[in-house]
């Protein structure tokens, strides 16, 4: 871009627009006396590229700082969350109650999936027994990440009532890794929606 | 019918096979029969006394014996009865009811699954509850459920 | 109705840029920029940037507006609280199963199962931009468009088998089976159909199609035709009663069982793509497309943008009825769907194509007035 | 295309519960299958050993989910009898009122996953919505949506609150009116026939052979309901009739289940006539001390010196919602009892899929499986 190209012989008319005048005219004309309005059109286009790089080099590094996008997926991630749909014992009951015309899940973007490959959220709702354990596992590893858990009822927690029995795991955390516990034996779907919030807001406060 | 006919009949045609025939609530009665006519006495029941249906198939651990019970209706009679037969607890064998009665299949095979029942003759004798290669039969009496045991061992293991 | 064409419209966004652009370089650089093959080549690229974003944005605005019709058939309320009455619900989706895991199971086959998400998404929205929407929203009258949509949209099964059976899974595998044998099954049928509609108007040529319904739309005449183009689109979109594919009470998931993440998404955008697609052929071929009765006060169509803002609101209500099939029928079985499709629609679609005739005919009728532009 | 063996489940839409069905296929046609069950067993015939009777009955709520009071209500007939106990007849009625609302609750749960199962997927919604009606009654009474703990063995836990019975009334009228929709939803439908007419065909012998009870024995033409062939509780002063079918199908099943709560409707209204009549106790007076108390302190030795207890078997078939249930309890003269045996109907009818479902396609699966009406908890126990 430097000037070997000789100087115009003269100054073109402003009629012709910015286009026309800037199409053949060197770039060290400008900033020569009788040519105002090109210069600042010109000046502003050499400034556009630093100015576009430094932009964009500062939006990479808040980026980098996960300050831009993330907070982006993180919204979308915690506003969309498909849980399996199975049903292990009596909490799948309140469970499909939960998607029932009177509580209605689905106001959250709660939307049950039969594919594990589509869910990113494990709602063990019910006893699990050593059986289905490692079929429980199976389900939880075919859910690409980001992924969450949650284990509805007591049994899920702990065992509930049937703890002592001979083939129920005493809890499902023995098993995979849990989100939210949910109390009650089955807990209503008020509660199930509240822990379904409740994941919500640790989404939101720990990242995904 | 009742219970005093019932038990005329059976002595008639099995004498010693036929250990009594007890009153039972609620039941036309409950007939303790020798595990040996197993078969020809369920063929009874169902051919010659009209008890089409097979509602349940039990046992129970009485620690020195076990016992296998057995409940018919009759839709004509519109009674239950009741056959129960001791076993011994080295070698509860006795013969499978799945030819008389096909929905005596999944009975059986919970009875050999969680008391130890061997049924001879039974088509496809595996556990139906617990996983295959599960060391114990849980409703045993020395099976006590407080105790760690190793199927979950087992099953991390697969 | 303005002269403003969305390529015009992106001819002038191209040159307005490529001269604002060529300021930075040098002389030589700077002719080439703003010469006339550039200038295509870049309205091109918006052109089909505005294109991509329509489609997009109409799928998503689908899907809500399925999600909230549905949830009222159903008595409730569908998704409500992200953005205003859950307008936001399905990017967040969206944005969600793009940062999801990508992932192919290790013995599914790589090409394909890579390939035919892909391969279905495009063609689904390659469809949608040769469809013309309003006089000015019009992709390239081309004299055959009407055959080339269809053409494309009977890609469709080929992609699906393909990753089906890339996925290795029974249920995809017997999902895209069925899949193939119920869209090649309808191909016939959706045909006839619009061989009867190609006899009343004269034309392959969606626009010409429209513009000869300024008399009467072509449901009146083609009642049975309609009929049949509505069940066939069912089939072909495979929605309910005909989604046996995706049938989930038996096939998890159907073709999709083994897809996930971004993968997923494609296979669920191109699906809305389809459904709109099929909506506004429906729309195009029996409802007038973008014009309204003649009847109708002038205000209501001399707005700007009049043309598309009717069309979409046909299109929308057309798909509104799909949905409340969805709502009120159930799934039928494969053999029932083909004998359906065979032995009912494909005579129906014949019959139509007779009366079709007859209708043309009865136009040349010196009784009726003959109606020189009918028929060809 | 070759054969191929299909495993359906445990995670899969069509077994509404953890069970798990091997199809062999050949193309879309099924050869033969295996059921699996026992991923939900949880070994509630062992812990009822190990526990106070009143403690069981908080067991056979969770046995059975959607007919928990129809499960209560047979561990208590067969527990009254090993026990000696009579209840009060109030007791009674509201039992009979508890199990056939909960038979309805139970059977509008089944239609509503019934039909999803088939692709309709606004009356699984709707069933949601009248089910809650049933619930929210149960709640006012017993406390609990799903899981009541309402029946003791000598009565029940407490009497109806004031109004309820009105309540009752019009949940009944209202559902009446829904019972009407539901078959304008599912019967006017020509699909809905095209799915479920000649699926899933099992005889009356055939059915009985293969031990299968309920409603899928009494749609192929059968009369036997328990409640009229052998009246436990105060069910031979009630009036109603035994709802039939006689094509044997899938069809056949959904309008025997549909009559069974029109009939039930009907039981409930003479029972809170009933009710409304005939206000007295809920409990046994005589009751055993250790049965009086509603926790007994299993383990307190000074308690256990003053128990006198009645040795005795009880045993008890109960029209439950989704067959013939069977207890029967063997009582030592313990705190416990000694051994505890159901009999669950959705073990032996889900058992007989080996008979009816080979030679229908994979698409009948979901109709014909869901036509039985599974409830896992009931089949594993």
């Amino acid at each position: 871009m430097s000037g070997q190209t000789p100087l115009p012989a003269k100054v073109p008319p402003a009629s012709a627009g910015p286009s026309a005048a800037i199409a053949d005219m060197p770039l060290e004309v400008i900033g020569q006396p009788g040519v105002p309005f090109v210069e600042i059109e010109t000046l502003r286009a050499r400034e556009f590229i630093p100015a576009a790089k430094e932009a964009l080099t500062s939006l990479l590094k808040e980026q980098a700082n996960g300050k831009l996008i993330r907070p982006v997926f993180n919204w979308a991630g915690r506003n969309s969350l498909f849980p399996l749909h199975w049903g292990l014992a009596c909490c799948a009951i309140e469970f499909a109650a939960a998607f029932g015309a009177r509580w209605d899940a689905e106001r959250f973007g709660v939307v049950p999936r039969s594919s594990p490959r589509q869910c990113d959220l494990l709602i063990v709702n019910g006893t699990v027994t050593w059986k289905v354990a490692h079929k429980l596992i199976a389900l939880y590893e075919q859910m690409p990440e980001p992924k969450w858990a949650i284990a509805m009822g007591n049994c899920a927690t702990g065992g509930g009532p049937f703890r002592t029995a001979y083939s129920v795991v005493p809890g499902v955390d023995k098993l995979i890794p849990v989100d939210v516990y949910i109390a009650g034996c089955p807990p209503r779907p008020e509660n199930l929606l509240d822990g379904i919030l409740r994941l919500e807001q640790l989404i939101k406060e720990r990242g995904a | 019918m009742k219970t005093n006919e019932l038990a005329a009949r059976l002595t008639s045609k099995f004498g010693e096979g036929i250990l009594g025939v007890d009153e039972f609530p609620g039941l036309l009665g409950r007939v303790r029969f020798d595990a040996a006519i197993a078969s020809k006495l369920f063929h009874t029941f169902r051919d010659d006394l009209g008890f089409a249906h097979l509602t349940m198939v039990g046992a129970i651990d009485w620690i020195d014996h076990r016992e296998v019970f057995y409940t018919l209706w009759s839709d004509a009679d519109r009674v239950y009865v009741m056959l129960s037969a001791n076993l011994p607890s080295d070698a509860p064998t006795i013969a499978s009811a799945v030819p008389v009665w096909p929905s005596a299949n999944a009975h059986e095979r919970e009875a050999w699954d969680l008391v130890g029942i061997r049924f001879e003759g039974h088509p496809d004798l595996r556990r139906i509850f617990m996983p295959e290669g599960y060391a114990y039969h849980p409703l045993l009496r020395s099976f006590k459920i407080h105790e760690p045991e190793d199927l979950e061992v087992k099953v991390r293991s697969e | 109705m303005s002269t403003i064409t969305l390529f015009s419209a992106s001819d002038a966004i191209a040159a307005f840029l490529l001269a604002h652009i060529a300021y930075v370089f040098p002389a030589p650089v700077k002719g080439w920029i703003t010469s006339g093959d550039v200038v295509l080549g870049l309205a091109s690229l918006i052109f089909g940037v505005i294109l991509l974003g329509a489609s997009m944005i109409n799928t998503i605005m689908l899907i809500w507006w399925e999600r909230k019709l549905l949830g009222r058939f159903m008595d409730r309320r569908g998704a409500m609280h992200v953005g205003f009455a859950g307008l936001l619900q399905n990017f967040a989706d969206g944005l969600k199963l793009f940062r999801k895991d990508t992932f192919r199971p290790s013995k599914a086959d790589s090409l394909g199962f890579w390939m035919s998400p892909t391969a279905y998404m495009v063609t689904s929205v390659v469809i949608f931009g040769i469809l013309p929407i309003s006089t000015g929203w019009n992709g390239g009258s081309l004299p055959l468009t009407l055959l080339l949509a269809l053409v494309i949209f009977s890609f469709a099964p080929l992609f699906i088998f393909l990753g089906a059976w890339a996925s290795n899974n029974k249920y995809a595998l017997i999902g895209g089976m069925r899949s193939a044998a119920q869209m090649i099954a309808y191909e016939v049928p959706i045909l006839l159909a619009v061989v009867a509609v190609v006899v009343l108007s004269g034309s392959f040529n969606l626009t010409t199609i429209v513009l000869e319904q300024r008399n009467y739309w072509f449901w009146a005449p083609l009642f049975l035709a309609l009929i049949v183009f509505l069940t066939g689109m069912l089939a072909e979109m495979e929605r309910i009663p005909f989604d046996l594919p995706e049938a989930e009470a038996e096939l998890v998931e159907g073709w999709n069982t083994e897809y996930g993440g971004m993968l997923f998404a494609f296979f669920m955008l191109a699906d809305y793509v389809r459904y709109l697609v099929g909506s506004i052929l429906v729309v195009l071929l029996f409802l007038g497309g973008w014009t309204l009765p003649t009847y109708v006060p002038s205000a209501l169509t001399s707005f700007p943008l009049a043309g598309i803002f009717w069309f979409m609101v046909k299109a929308y209500l057309v798909f509104g009825g799909f949905v409340w099939v969805r709502a009120s029928l159930p799934r039928i079985r494969t053999d029932q769907l083909l004998r359906l499709g065979w032995m009912r629609m494909v005579p129906l679609a014949l019959l139509s194509v007779v009366l079709a005739a007859l209708v043309v005919a009865a136009h040349c009728l010196p009784v009726l007035g003959c109606v020189p532009s009918m028929g060809g | 295309m070759s054969e191929m063996w299909v495993n359906m489940g445990p995670q899969h839409p069509m077994t509404h519960g953890l069970w798990n069905l091997r199809v062999r296929i050949e193309g879309e046609v099924i050869k033969d299958v295996e059921p699996e069950m026992g991923y939900l067993h949880r070994g509630i015939e062992k812990i009822s050993e190990d526990r106070h009777y009143n403690e069981i009955i908080t067991l056979m709520d969770r046995t059975c989910y959607v007919a928990g009071l129809a499960w209560e209500q047979l561990f208590i007939v067969a527990a009254e009898q090993a026990l000696h106990i009579t209840p009060p007849e109030r007791a009674e009625y509201i039992r009979v009122l508890s199990a056939e609302f909960q038979r309805i609750a139970s059977h509008i749960m089944w239609y509503a996953a019934f039909v999803q199962d088939i692709g309709l997927m606004t009356p699984f919604l709707y069933g949601m919505r009248d089910r809650d009606l049933i619930l929210d009654l149960f709640q006012s009474y017993t406390g609990g949506r799903l899981t009541y703990e309402y029946m003791r063995v000598g009565g029940v836990r407490n009497d109806l609150p004031l109004g309820l019975t009105d309540r009752c009334r019009k949940v009944c009228d209202w559902l009446m009116d829904r019972f009407v929709e539901y078959d304008r939803l599912c019967l006017s439908s020509t699909p809905f026939h095209e799915r479920c007419d000649g699926l899933g065909v099992l005889e009356a012998p055939e059915a009985i052979a293969y031990g299968v009870t309920g409603p899928m024995l009494r749609s192929a033409g059968s009369r036997r309901d328990l409640r009229k062939d052998r009246p436990y509780s105060v069910y031979d002063k009630l009036q109603f009739d035994v709802a039939t079918a006689t094509t044997a199908d899938v069809t056949g099943r959904y309008l025997v289940r549909m009559e069974e709560m029109r009939q039930a409707v009907r039981i409930i209204r003479q029972c809170l006539d009933w009710l409304d009549d005939h206000p007295g106790p809920v409990m046994a007076a005589q009751l055993p001390r250790w049965l009086g108390a509603p926790y007994a302190p299993v383990g307190n030795e000074a308690y256990l010196l003053k128990r006198n207890y009645p040795t005795g078997v009880g045993f008890s078939m109960v029209e439950e919602p989704h067959g013939e249930a069977g207890a029967y309890i063997v009582n030592d003269g313990g705190e416990h009892p000694y051994r505890v045996k159901f009999r669950s109907p959705v073990l032996i009818n889900i058992w007989a899929s080996k008979r009816y479902l080979p030679g229908y396609r994979v698409a009948d699966i979901p109709p014909i499986m869901g036509s039985v009406d599974v409830c896992v908890g009931e089949c594993d126990r």
